[in-house]
């Protein structure tokens, strides 16, 4: 029975026969460019478009040439489309590998206004001749602004293939990661993935199988053959039940070995539901295995013949228009030319006469023909030419005639033949990209003329011995019967080497027709000339062909990595998987080199492109990274905090109430911690507790001023350096007992600091007896500032905080309004102020207790901006500020802070180098605007000048400015050359508003200068 | 007590595998030689746990100790039970080079339980979950996606977690994204 | 040499291209050179031409183990820009971004150099505080940059996410004439351009070993034989670390894989370079449409020109929280380089204790931005003895603790 | 993706777990050595081509710190070892000389060779 399509007219169409994917009993409706068409379940895109009669799928790059489909897999360089729309829209799809579904509606690409008349075909009838390899290094240099303006512009236009996702466009999709750990992973589905994960799981080895897919056997059921005397798909079906029934075996399909990485890490890539959008769970899993042995049974890809008019759309691989067929039940064309210069190509013609369709010739390269193949398509009526090639295919949207020539001529024709598609092939390249990745070698086959894995030059893993190896074609032999027994055999080698007891490998047997050997034919016919090799595409999808290489060879670009960065060689979305052979076998030619010799570009992962989605996985959102969250943390944002970022924690800059800014907000606090009482919440403050006989010693080599001799009971403002000499964190140390100290770090330090500690515990200072413990987030930490802070902790009651019983800069343990607590009487702010630790889950019970108790002595919460003006009045540096990796103590007067008596601590030789001892370097002052206004952040002095690279010299930075609440005035703090004896002086800052601020050099501390108001 | 919370407050969800809050879990740090024999009768005698192997969990009268490091275990106990069992072990380490600190109120601990639990956590730690590499009493410091935590596997085939309080949130999000019930793979059912 | 203009396109295109001439010879060695420059990569042909440029030095062979423009000249994410906050940093790359201004008509070969806009975003408090601070030594050091709002980077970058639901955008330092150049072009203009000047690029010929007498250098061996010379520049990104103790002196450098990745090719949507430190990740979008995406280097010393995986997962994690649409792009292809790290992250251009061996290495993670303003101080350097651009990046500089530090973060802390 | 095995914990753990931190055996110099030792001892690395002793903490682990001798050209890892000595193991040492005849880094060298000499 015929399919409605068979009896239209059209020329691309759906058989009645054949179709073994497709189930003709149910329809889906899609669309292309807007037009509906019809196809079956089990189709591709690619397959549909074909049975629709879409020959032409889109536009080349460069010269916006109407181009058809040439393959029916990943190696397709033509058909890529925007699939989908709104959150789900993507460009670059390849047809021949998206799946048809329900509703599919896909946009062709790289063309305007549309894919029937597209304006940029001027570049290739008009320009070609111009545009050809490395044009543009040429040209476009004057006027000089119009590269920018003009040239680039409308280069970035032309180029770029898909259009870009909307702007605003949110992927509605999820995507995830999974670890797995495998023995033996198989990459390729195919009877080679097969057979190897058959020999290798009968091992007892943990097999890990993946077929990139939808469907197993690879090219077998297609080729044809027997397998241990059934049919091929018979075999698959009945290997696939087996492997399905071993408990150490994983199978899964639409998953794609992605990448190979060091020391046996592969990346698999799996679509889950790429066929049926909008299906609950991930749309993509990126699987990230672990495996002790790899054996990449990826099968081999049929290179194109460089031929004038090879990419006219109708022409397409041999093996890719019998797929076509016997998968899908479609052809591209009713009378085909068939171009060989091997036996594989027979079997099209076979497959297409068998299902009727017409093959008018086949055009064999070699003089001498091919073998028993040839003799079956010449006993079925078929004519067959040896030694002639295709001078030329007619331009146009689709193959109208075929030239027909020698091949040893230069291309004159001897025959025009009518026909709608041409078949062709080149010969047959292993897939070796997964056992490149990782530095695999390759070897030149002269009789295949391919280059295929070197299995003595293997990629190496942890352990030096190779963890990959191949199996079946993409070894090299392309027989069935070869295939199998190299894949059984590459199974039983990967349990071996993965560790499991050896087993000799035992092969499904086949039946092979014998072939004639294959001849390399890089151009066809072998002399054409310039006019026939300016036709001659070697990479559709960027445009380069022939002529190109020879160009470049011709310019000097002689290495092979020139060649393609010259030309765009093998850089197209398909990254070359056709044309990269065939591209230096042209190098070499004009080189007059040997292909081994000119050898291959580097293969880069991934295989195939993977989407940026599921290389992110599930990170987005809320769980983009960690956010690190205090236990008072809902709190703070039901109280208005205006969240600031913090490493990954969250601090509440300000706590903004209604109607206030952000700056009502922080003066509010300043003035409200220094005249009642303001709580901040510190609990991401580190703190380390550092125990041991030897705890002393240590500390005194991590901070720059004693902490040996700190009393019990005690606290002590200590400075850390790093052994370069830059201060590094600073915080407040308490002595606990006789061998435990406790040591506060900064927000930022708290992993850093332990970090650090650990380090010169485990691989200095090994034998000291200590241990250190990070308990900072066993604490809610709250600061209690404020003129009133005594008076609240007295409310809640329980320990005595009286000045004498916890004096300034001493810390007691005790219980505080029912908590058990310990107080620090420290101060960052110049006020009466109490730091007080209870456990974190009872953070939140005690900020509530402080909050309720001291609503009478009006507390406020304040945040980290409010915390640094009021330090900043108090002249306190601030790490961070202050500091920024380059700055040392003595720049900042800590000097008082560097220990003479100590021998040794981590920073102070390096203090002793000339450049740190330098008098010259700037010196940490205060900064009062002569107009009171405030300096900007980051403005520097400028001095007399400019230096030897004309720059203007400058003498002094501000380091953090802010404006004063309590002063009514801008504060600031500076580094500035000779800072400290240059007290009253007034120097000038330049901002980048245009103005020049002036300030006088004052002391750092402007408010309270005599500590009275902290020690109450 | 009562004015005490976890970070997650008994929160649950239930997809591939049922997540859960472990609530308040009391918890200490015990750095010592692991080797010594008075750091091993002291855990033997407050928490009837002998010292474990390496990656190992031991559980015994209600209480686990777990290996951290060569010098670290975990102490895992009943939330009230905590400032006791410091104590206890703290006198019984008088004579030892040994660090005990409670670490109750600076973790978040979840439970991961049902048949996709391998799975789930199979999606966010570099760790082989299969059944014959993870067996219960294993206990394993590795990553969960982009922060540091700890699990081990119960005999009852539930697997403990533990985190940093501050990143709770994080992990639970993170475990229930994992155990989106629509995020099957399938692999070691 | 013939000139490249489009009259010449034209004519040749006549012909069918069959007049185009070599674009650089290929000449055996010569015994002896007055100056030999180990490695042609952009920074060692940079510093060829500007010897023969502006000193007239010619007699100079750029000799190189592979192919030229091959390291990481070849493999960099082509960003240039000169908004760096210390002084010396500043003027060496505001001189090389102020050269590649003029240096396709320069060269006559046209590097594409592409003054799109570079835009550092600002996502934290101190990132904020960090680039007003850069803002503000720029406008003292001649380097045109200005510190741009929220809504100002929003015009420029229409896909990024203002209000990331972790890191909103505060703002951005911007550099409107950063940008990004063609970076084999770089390497092929200035190599034809040597070659023009009678220099000889001689390729596939390794050093094997640096000659010395008395403390002064005289010649190399090579994989093509022994060459006399006068003087040697040492410019070889990722091999710098052997090469100088084949001299006889240690470099405080050490070797790491840097990787970058490009998406496949989609219609212009990002006009502009975008560098987004607190995620780690920076992107543009190639004249051939492709997202050019880069991150941060592995930890430890590796020659492999293979990074880790998760390095990329990272970087592409950050852009697609900072623009969500990448998420429905696809990587196309992922690369690594082996760049050379000093002890402060800034290059060494530098005499050595080798008497008339010169270094130029340790431009870690930014070489490519840096190469005609590297070369010209090299040159000078190796010309005249001083260059005030070089001036701070000694190699005693370590010694002295006199360091160039960009990073000038000691961490985020309150 | 290295996969280093921790020699405390025994874990095989991948790089994600791991923080690399540098060359390992470095001679700390402090107060009273001179700036060419503080120079070389801050700065000056191998960074060698080939056999390679570098530093290793298990961050995402066990947390301890270890050395791993490696290879930064092939990335074989020639084995692991705990922090808490001054110079690599001899088993592992004779690893390398097996397997990297004629291997020298820093004052270690290959076993054949020291014999010769």
């Amino acid at each position: 029975m015929l399919s409605a399509c068979e009896r239209s007219a059209h020329m691309s169409t759906r058989l009645a026969k054949q179709g073994r994917l497709i189930d003709r009993s149910k329809q889906i409706v899609f669309t292309f460019n807007g037009k509906s068409m019809l196809g079956h379940p089990g189709d591709t895109l690619a397959s549909a478009l074909l049975a629709n009669d879409q020959m032409l799928v889109g536009r080349s790059f460069k010269y916006h040439r109407p181009r058809g489909l040439v393959a029916s897999g990943a190696e397709e360089p033509n058909a890529l489309v925007g699939l989908g729309s709104g959150t789900r829209y993507e460009p670059n799809q390849r047809a021949t590998t998206t799946e048809l579904f329900e509703g599919l509606a896909a946009q062709s690409q790289n063309h305007w206004p549309s894919l029937e008349f597209d304006i940029g075909i001027v570049n290739s009838k008009l320009f070609s001749r111009f545009l050809t390899a490395g044009f543009y290094y040429k040209m476009f240099m004057h006027p000089k602004p119009f590269w920018k303006h003009v040239y680039e512009p409308f280069i970035r236009q032309s180029a770029g293939l898909g259009k870009a996702p909307d702007k605003e466009l949110v992927d509605a999709d999820t995507y995830e990661h999974f670890y797995f750990f495998a023995d033996v992973v198989i990459v390729g589905g195919g009877v080679a993935g097969l057979q190897a994960a058959k020999t290798a799981a009968a091992t007892g080895a943990k097999v890990l199988l993946m077929e990139q897919n939808a469907h197993w056997g690879g090219r077998a059921p297609v080729d044809g053959g027997t397998i241990d005397g059934m049919e091929a798909e018979a075999w698959v079906t009945k290997t696939l039940d087996e492997l399905r029934a071993m408990e150490n075996v994983t199978l899964r399909d639409r998953m794609m070995g992605a990448g190979v990485y060091d020391h046996g890490y592969l990346l698999g890539y799996e679509r889950l539901s790429d066929h049926m959008p909008g299906k609950p769970g991930p749309r993509h899993r990126l699987w990230r295995i672990r495996t002790k042995q790899i054996i990449t049974a990826t099968g081999a890809i049929e290179r194109p013949l460089s031929f004038a008019g090879n990419d006219v759309p109708g022409v397409m691989l041999a093996a890719s228009m019998r797929d076509y067929v016997v998968n899908w039940g479609v052809t591209p064309g009713k009378r085909v030319v068939i171009a060989t210069n091997n036996d594989d190509a027979y079997r099209t013609a076979l497959i297409l006469k068998d299902a009727g369709v017409e093959v008018a010739c086949v055009v064999d390269a070699r003089r001498l023909g091919g073998g028993a193949l040839a003799k079956q398509v010449r006993d079925a009526g078929i004519r067959v030419e040896d030694g002639r090639a295709i001078a030329k295919v007619a331009e146009g949207k689709r193959v109208t005639k075929v030239a027909i020539c020698l091949q040893n001529g230069d291309g004159q024709s001897i025959e025009e033949i009518e026909a709608d598609a041409v078949a062709m092939s080149g010969g047959w390249s292993p897939v070796v990209h997964l056992w490149s990745h990782c530095g695999g070698k390759l070897t030149w086959d002269d009789t295949q003329a391919h280059f295929r894995p070197d299995p003595n030059r293997a990629p190496l893993s942890h352990d030096g011995l190779p963890f990959v190896s191949t199996a079946g074609s993409a070894s090299g032999p392309m027989g069935l019967g070869a295939v199998l027994s190299d894949a059984a055999e590459a199974g039983a080698k990967a349990a071996e080497a993965a560790g499991l007891p050896a087993q000799a490998p035992v092969a499904a047997v086949a039946e092979d027709v014998e072939e004639t050997q294959m001849e390399p034919v890089w151009l066809m016919p072998a002399n054409a000339d310039i006019q026939h090799r300016m036709k001659s595409w070697l990479d559709y999808q960027n445009d380069v062909k022939v002529s190109d290489v020879q160009l470049a060879a011709r310019e000097g670009f002689e290495s092979v990595e020139h060649t393609k960065r010259y030309t765009t060689l093998g850089m197209a979305t398909d990254q070359g998987k056709l044309s990269n052979i065939n591209g230096l076998a042209i190098l070499a030619d004009s080189l007059g080199s040997e292909i081994p010799q000119v050898g291959t570009t580097t293969f880069r992962p991934p295989y195939h492109p993977i989407s940026m989605g599921a290389i992110g996985g599930e990170a987005r959102g809320e769980i983009f990274q960690p956010l690190r969250k205090t236990p008072m943390y809902a709190w703070n944002d039901k109280n208005g905090a205006d969240w600031e970022p913090v490493g990954h924690w969250r601090r509440p800059f300000a706590y903004i109430r209604n109607g206030e800014t952000q700056h009502d907000a922080v003066n509010r606090e300043v003035k409200n911690t220094r005249e009642n009482l303001g709580l901040l919440d510190a609990s991401t403050l580190g703190k380390l507790i550092v125990k041991g006989p030897d705890a002393g010693k240590f500390l005194d080599l991590m901070y720059t001023n004693m902490m040996s001799n700190l009393k019990v009971g005690k606290c002590r403002y200590g400075l850390m350096c790093s052994e370069n000499g830059f201060l590094m964190d600073d915080g407040v140390v308490a002595r606990i007992d006789d061998d435990t100290w406790l040591c506060h770090t900064t927000t930022g330090g708290a992993d850093r600091i332990h970090a650090h500690m650990e380090e010169w515990l485990q691989t200095e200072w090994w034998d000291m007896k200590v241990f250190v413990a990070n308990v900072t987030e066993q604490y809610a930490q709250i600061a209690v500032v404020g003129p009133n802070a005594r008076k609240v902790l007295e409310k809640l009651g329980g320990m005595d905080v009286s000045k004498e019983a916890l004096p300034f800069m001493e810390w007691r343990d005790g219980e505080i309004g029912g908590f058990k607590a310990r107080a620090y009487r420290i101060s960052f702010s110049g006020e009466l102020s109490y730091e007080i630790a209870v456990s974190a889950s009872e953070g939140q019970a005690f900020w509530d207790a402080l909050m309720a108790a001291g609503a009478e002595f009006g507390v406020m919460p304040y945040g980290t901006e409010c915390l640094h003006i009021l330090r900043a009045e108090k002249g306190f540096i601030m790490i961070g500020d202050e500091t920024d990796g380059t700055v040392i103590p003595q720049d900042l007067g800590l000097h008082w802070a560097l220990s003479k008596k100590k021998e040794d601590y981590i920073g102070k030789r390096a203090h002793s180098r000339s450049h740190m001892a330098d008098p010259e370097r700037w010196q940490l002052v205060g900064l009062e605007t002569v107009d009171g206004s405030v300096l900007p952040d980051g403005a520097y002095a400028v001095g007399q000048g400019i230096n030897a690279n004309g720059q203007k010299n400058t003498i002094g930075r501000v380091t953090s400015t802010y404006f004063s609440a309590s002063l009514n005035r801008g504060i600031a703090m500076g580094l500035v050359k000779h800072g400290r004896k240059r007290m009253g002086e007034v120097i000038s800052f330049p901002g980048t508003d245009g103005k020049t601020y002036e300030a006088k050099i004052v002391d750092p501390v402007v408010y309270d200068k005599e500590g009275a108001k902290q020690d109450v | 007590m009562s004015k005490a919370v976890s970070v997650l407050n008994g929160a649950r969800f239930s997809g591939l595998a049922e997540v859960a809050d472990a609530g308040l879990v009391g918890m200490i740090t015990l750095r010592g030689d692991l080797e010594s024999s008075a750091v091993a009768a002291a855990v033997q005698s407050t928490t009837g746990c002998a010292i474990p192997a390496v990656r190992k969990t031991v559980e015994a009268s209600g209480n686990s100790v777990s290996w951290m490091s060569p010098d670290e275990l975990l102490i895992v106990t009943a939330y009230d039970q905590v400032a006791d069992l410091c104590a206890k072990l703290q006198e019984a380490l008088t004579q030892e080079h040994a660090l005990v600190v409670n670490v109750s109120d600076a973790r978040s601990c979840f439970t991961l339980s049902g048949n996709g639990a391998r799975e789930v956590l199979g999606k966010v730690a570099p760790v082989d979950f299969a059944a014959d590499q993870f067996q219960p009493g294993d206990f394993r410091r590795s990553r969960l996606a982009q922060v540091a935590g700890a699990f081990w596997l119960d005999q009852g085939g539930a697997f403990h977690i533990v985190c940093f309080r501050s990143v709770g949130e994080y992990v639970f999000n993170l475990l229930k994204t994992a155990a989106d019930p629509d995020a099957g793979v399938g692999v070691y059912s | 040499m013939k000139r490249y203009s489009a009259f010449a396109v034209a004519r040749e295109a006549l012909r069918y291209h069959t007049g185009w001439e070599r674009a650089w010879t290929s000449p055996a060695p010569k015994r002896h050179y007055d100056v030999i420059i180990v490695g042609a990569g952009g920074h060692g042909l940079a510093t060829a031409y500007y010897l023969g440029k502006n000193f007239g030095i010619t007699n100079v062979a750029i000799l190189e183990k592979g192919w030229l423009g091959g390291g990481n000249t070849g493999r960099n994410t082509t960003i240039i820009r000169s908004n760096y906050l210390q002084d010396p940093s500043a003027a060496i790359y505001e001189k090389a971004r102020s050269l590649y201004e003029d240096m396709s008509q320069d060269l006559n070969y046209n590097v594409m150099f592409s003054p799109r806009g570079v835009i550092m975003l600002a996502q934290t408090e101190h990132e904020v505080r960090g680039y007003k601070r850069t803002a503000h030594a720029n406008a003292l050091q001649g380097v045109s940059t200005e510190w741009i709002s929220p809504e100002r980077v929003k015009e420029l970058v229409p896909i990024i996410n203002l209000e990331g639901p972790r890191y909103p955008v505060l703002g951005g330092l911007w550099q409107a004439r950063g940008g990004t150049a063609r970076h084999d072009a770089v390497a092929w203009g200035y190599a034809r351009a040597c070659s023009a000047m009678g220099m000889d690029v001689i390729q596939k010929c390794e050093v094997t070993g640096v000659r010395t007498e008395g403390g002064r250098v005289v010649g190399v061996d090579t994989s093509k034989g022994a060459i006399d010379c006068d003087k040697i520049g040492m410019v070889v990104a990722g091999n710098c670390s052997d090469l100088s103790q084949m001299a006889g002196f240690r470099l405080p450098v050490e070797s790491v894989a840097l990787q970058a990745l490009v998406s496949e090719p989609i219609k212009p949507c990002m006009d502009v370079v975008v560098m987004a430190n607190t995620v780690h990740g920076y992107m543009s979008q190639s004249d051939k449409g492709e997202m050019v995406i880069g991150g941060g280097t592995d930890g430890f010393n590796n020659y492999t020109q293979r990074g880790s995986f998760h390095h990329i997962e990272e970087t592409v994690r950050a852009l697609v929280e900072t623009f969500p649409m990448v998420s429905r792009l696809k990587m196309l292809r992922q690369w690594g380089g082996i760049v050379d790290v000093t002890g402060d992250r800034s290059p060494i251009i530098s005499s050595t204790p080798v008497k008339n061996c010169f270094v130029n290495c340790g431009w870690g993670t930014g070489g490519f931005k840096a190469i005609p303003g590297s070369g010209w101080a090299m040159a000078q350097l190796m010309a005249t003895g001083h260059s005030p651009l070089a001036e701070e990046f000694t190699m005693t500089r370590f010694k002295e603790g006199k360091f160039i530090d960009e990073s000038v973060a000691a961490g985020v802390a309150h | 993706m290295l996969i280093l095995t921790c020699p405390y914990c025994g874990a095989t753990a991948e790089e994600t777990e791991l923080q690399a931190g540098g060359e390992a055996h470095l001679k700390r110099f402090g107060p009273g050595s001179s700036d060419e030792e503080f120079h070389d001892y801050l700065f000056v690395r191998e960074n060698p081509k080939g056999v390679h002793f570098e530093r290793w903490r298990h961050t995402n682990g066990c947390g301890k710190w270890f050395h791993a001798a490696r290879c930064t050209t092939s990335l074989e890892v020639f084995g692991t070892y705990p922090a808490q000595t001054t110079e690599p193991p001899q088993d592992i040492q004779d690893k390398i000389s097996k397997k990297r005849p004629g291997w020298s880094w820093r004052e270690f060298s290959c076993a054949s060779a020291k014999d010769a000499s």
